[in-house]
């Protein structure tokens, strides 16, 4: 059964620097990773590149064994660009994503899911930044991929929101998805790890989790 | 195969319906047409018979001018919070994406040239001699023809810095062979098809939008990945 | 010999002097047209070699788009800077040309306007390559730009040329006397050698700027 | 056309003497900018 992430000298350069460099390593399939290290250590640009938003400089990346780009179907990405239209309501978002994707999951049910059915009808260019990454989860449980890579998924949210993903992070793992976290709320996430990626000017390495856990 | 047609079919639904909650943006594209038309009619002199010769210049000029707005916007809307990779993710392929926004920039383009017709006959009395309907199949074919590479160029531009100097400067000269074919193919319309000429021009503009509208959809994915 | 461009390039300028020297001072001089037409002999060999540049750029962006080898983005970059050198050259002789000849500084001419054409729709790909930093998709997006810009050149030239025949009939005279073919010919290939040497240093020096730019 | 034209040779020096000039110039400008940028 191959690693549902496997990295091989990954690296990648923006115009002279190189943002990520030398990375290799591997995660089984239904693990929860934790990313942590430093603002512009290059935990994004990781995170991108495993999810083929990213090509990659160097090196190569392939998920379940087959190359990263022909498995996007199953990939759920969280970035800091939300990618929504503003000049759409949050259901009419999560139904051209549907649509377009053709994702299984029903539009109502992830609004209500993410606490944002009141206001689901109102256009995005409303939404407070914590509304925007609520509907960013929401496409993500319409699409509920395999592989999830959240890049700060606590950045915005109130309280109420954090405990949502907590809420999501668990249910990840008992749906058996494969999940890497990038946050800086190292004590939150911790003990739902099952190892961890410290990220450093560029370099990853594996580490234990902080704290508990292996 | 059949997957693809789907998914270009949902992108020109999603940017039809996109356009029609954005509105604004075939509005101000038409009013910025129409005001360059009343530019080129006080520019044009009062001269009927000018006018008249004239009027499929101004037309498309205008069209031109004002699909340069249209074509940038249609990009900022993708660019401005990276929706654009949300759909590469889903995954959406790319040659259905560009298939998308170039039917819908050759809508919004098409609506304001339909829009320009009446405007050209009153302004410059320029009556369609052979008929409306001809003159709405050029433009069809005339705005099918911008808006291949105008979705190309769009997209390459909004990446860049220097977004709106980089549009016109990099589709004026593309589109050169269109502006001349539609304005010749226009101008039989409006004062008549003495040489029969109007069927080569609008073949020149089919050939055009067949090689543009494949290579955009072949090489849009170059234009977009990161 | 390293930098072999060099002595190519001088070869080319030899050549282009002795070509000029035969087309303006041995070859005999064109039955309508007088010594104006002698202009030819380097306005000709130019849009030759002006449409090669832009066809060798054509080249560059398939080979970059195809094998992504960097060797591929320097041919773009410099036949770009030297097509555009001599298309601007090729439109400022077609003018001369034109004056004494019919009266206007520029006329419709189907050949002339199309690299005209080709030289703005190039300059736009310059203007491109200086907004994007980024060396990888400067590559990628000028030769996608390249791409569509050369397969325009067809569309333009048929455009024009029937615009043109149309409405006028000038058009560049047919040259028939040998002694009028043979500078015509050597100027050709003297313009090919000094537009090798061009490009080779300009491929030189882009290839030390990415050197540079992708330096560790 | 109108016949001979006579004379021209002032438009014929032009065009020979921009296109030398434009050449050597272009020659002069990429041969310094080969030694800035330090081809060997």
């Amino acid at each position: 059964m191959p690693p549902a992430i496997a990295a091989t000298e990954v690296g990648r350069r923006f115009a002279g620097r190189w943002a990520l460099r030398g990375a290799s390593f591997e995660v089984g399939e239904g693990h929860t990773v934790l990313v942590y290290g430093p603002n512009g250590a290059g935990k994004t640009t990781l995170l991108r590149v495993l999810a083929s938003a990213l090509e990659p400089t160097s090196g190569s990346v392939s998920l379940y064994g087959q190359p990263a780009i022909s498995q996007r179907a199953r990939i759920g990405l969280l970035s800091h660009a939300d990618g929504h239209y503003d000049d759409l309501s949050g259901a009419d978002n999560l139904r051209v994503a549907s649509r377009l994707g053709r994702l299984a999951g029903d539009v109502e049910a992830a609004l209500e899911r993410v606490g944002l059915a009141q206001r689901a009808q109102d256009l995005v260019r409303t939404y407070s930044a914590g509304m925007r990454k609520r509907l960013a989860f929401a496409r993500l449980l319409l699409k509920a991929p395999d592989l999830v890579l959240l890049d700060e998924p606590y950045a915005a949210l109130d309280t109420e929101g954090q405990g949502l993903v907590d809420e999501l992070l668990a249910e990840l793992r008992a749906r058996g998805a494969t999940v890497m976290v990038s946050t800086h709320q190292v004590a939150r996430v911790a003990p739902r790890c099952d190892g961890a990626l410290v990220v450093e000017n560029g370099r990853v390495s594996r580490s234990t989790v902080p704290g508990d856990g292996p | 195969m059949k997957e693809a047609l789907q998914q270009c079919a949902a992108m020109i639904g999603k940017e039809l319906s996109h356009l029609w909650r954005a509105r604004a943006r075939v509005a101000g594209t038409a009013a910025f047409a129409l005001a360059t038309l009343l530019l080129f009619s006080f520019a044009g002199g009062m001269n009927a018979d000018l006018l008249r010769h004239n009027a499929a210049g101004y037309l498309w000029i205008g069209l031109l001018l004002a699909s340069t707005l249209s074509l940038g916007e249609s990009f900022r809307v993708e660019t401005e919070h990276n929706a654009l990779e949300m759909l590469l993710l889903l995954p959406v392929r790319p040659a259905a994406i560009f298939v998308g926004k170039a039917v819908g920039n050759l809508v919004v383009l098409l609506l304001v040239g339909l829009l320009m017709i009446p405007l050209c006959v009153v302004l410059f009395d320029a009556a369609p001699r052979e008929g409306v309907g001809k003159l709405a199949l050029t433009v069809l074919l005339g705005t099918a023809s911008i808006s291949a590479p105008g979705t190309m160029h769009a997209a390459l531009a909004s990446r860049a810095r220097g977004r709106d100097l980089l549009l016109p400067l990099l589709l004026f000269p593309l589109v050169v062979p269109c502006v001349i074919a539609a304005v010749q193919a226009s101008r039989a319309c409006f004062t008549g098809d003495a040489m029969g000429e109007l069927s080569s021009w609008l073949a020149v503009l089919v050939g055009f939008c067949v090689v543009h509208w494949s290579l955009g959809a072949l090489l849009f994915e170059r234009v977009v990945e990161d | 010999m390293r930098r072999w461009e060099i002595w190519v390039g001088l070869l080319g300028l030899g050549m282009l002097v002795f070509g000029s020297y035969y087309g303006l001072m041995v070859a005999p001089r064109e039955v309508y047209m007088g010594d104006v037409q002698r202009i030819m002999y380097v306005h000709v060999p130019t849009a030759w070699n002006t449409l090669l540049c832009f066809t060798a750029s054509f080249v560059g962006a398939v080979g970059w788009l195809l094998t992504r080898s960097w060797k591929w983005d320097y041919l773009i970059e410099s036949t770009i800077i030297t097509g555009l050198v001599t298309g601007s050259l090729l439109a400022v002789q077609g003018a001369i040309w034109a004056k004494p000849t019919w009266g206007v500084w520029w006329t419709w001419d189907p050949r002339l306007t199309s690299v005209a054409v080709m030289v703005l729709s190039f300059l736009g790909i310059l203007a491109l390559r200086s907004f994007v930093d980024d060396p990888v998709k400067r590559a990628t997006w000028s030769a996608t730009a390249t791409v569509l810009a050369w397969v325009n050149i067809p569309f333009v030239y048929l455009c024009v040329r029937w615009m043109a025949s149309l409405h006028q009939t000038q058009s560049t005279p047919k040259t028939v006397d040998p002694a009028m073919v043979f500078p015509l010919r050597l100027n050709a290939f003297a313009v090919l050698f000094v537009v090798i040497f061009f490009v080779a240093t300009g491929w030189r020096i882009a290839r030390e700027q990415r050197k540079r730019e992708l330096a560790e | 056309m109108s016949g001979v034209i006579q004379g021209g040779w002032e438009y014929v020096g032009a065009a020979y003497g921009i296109s030398a000039v434009t050449f050597l110039a272009f020659a002069v400008y990429l041969l310094v900018r080969a030694r800035q940028e330090g081809v060997r």
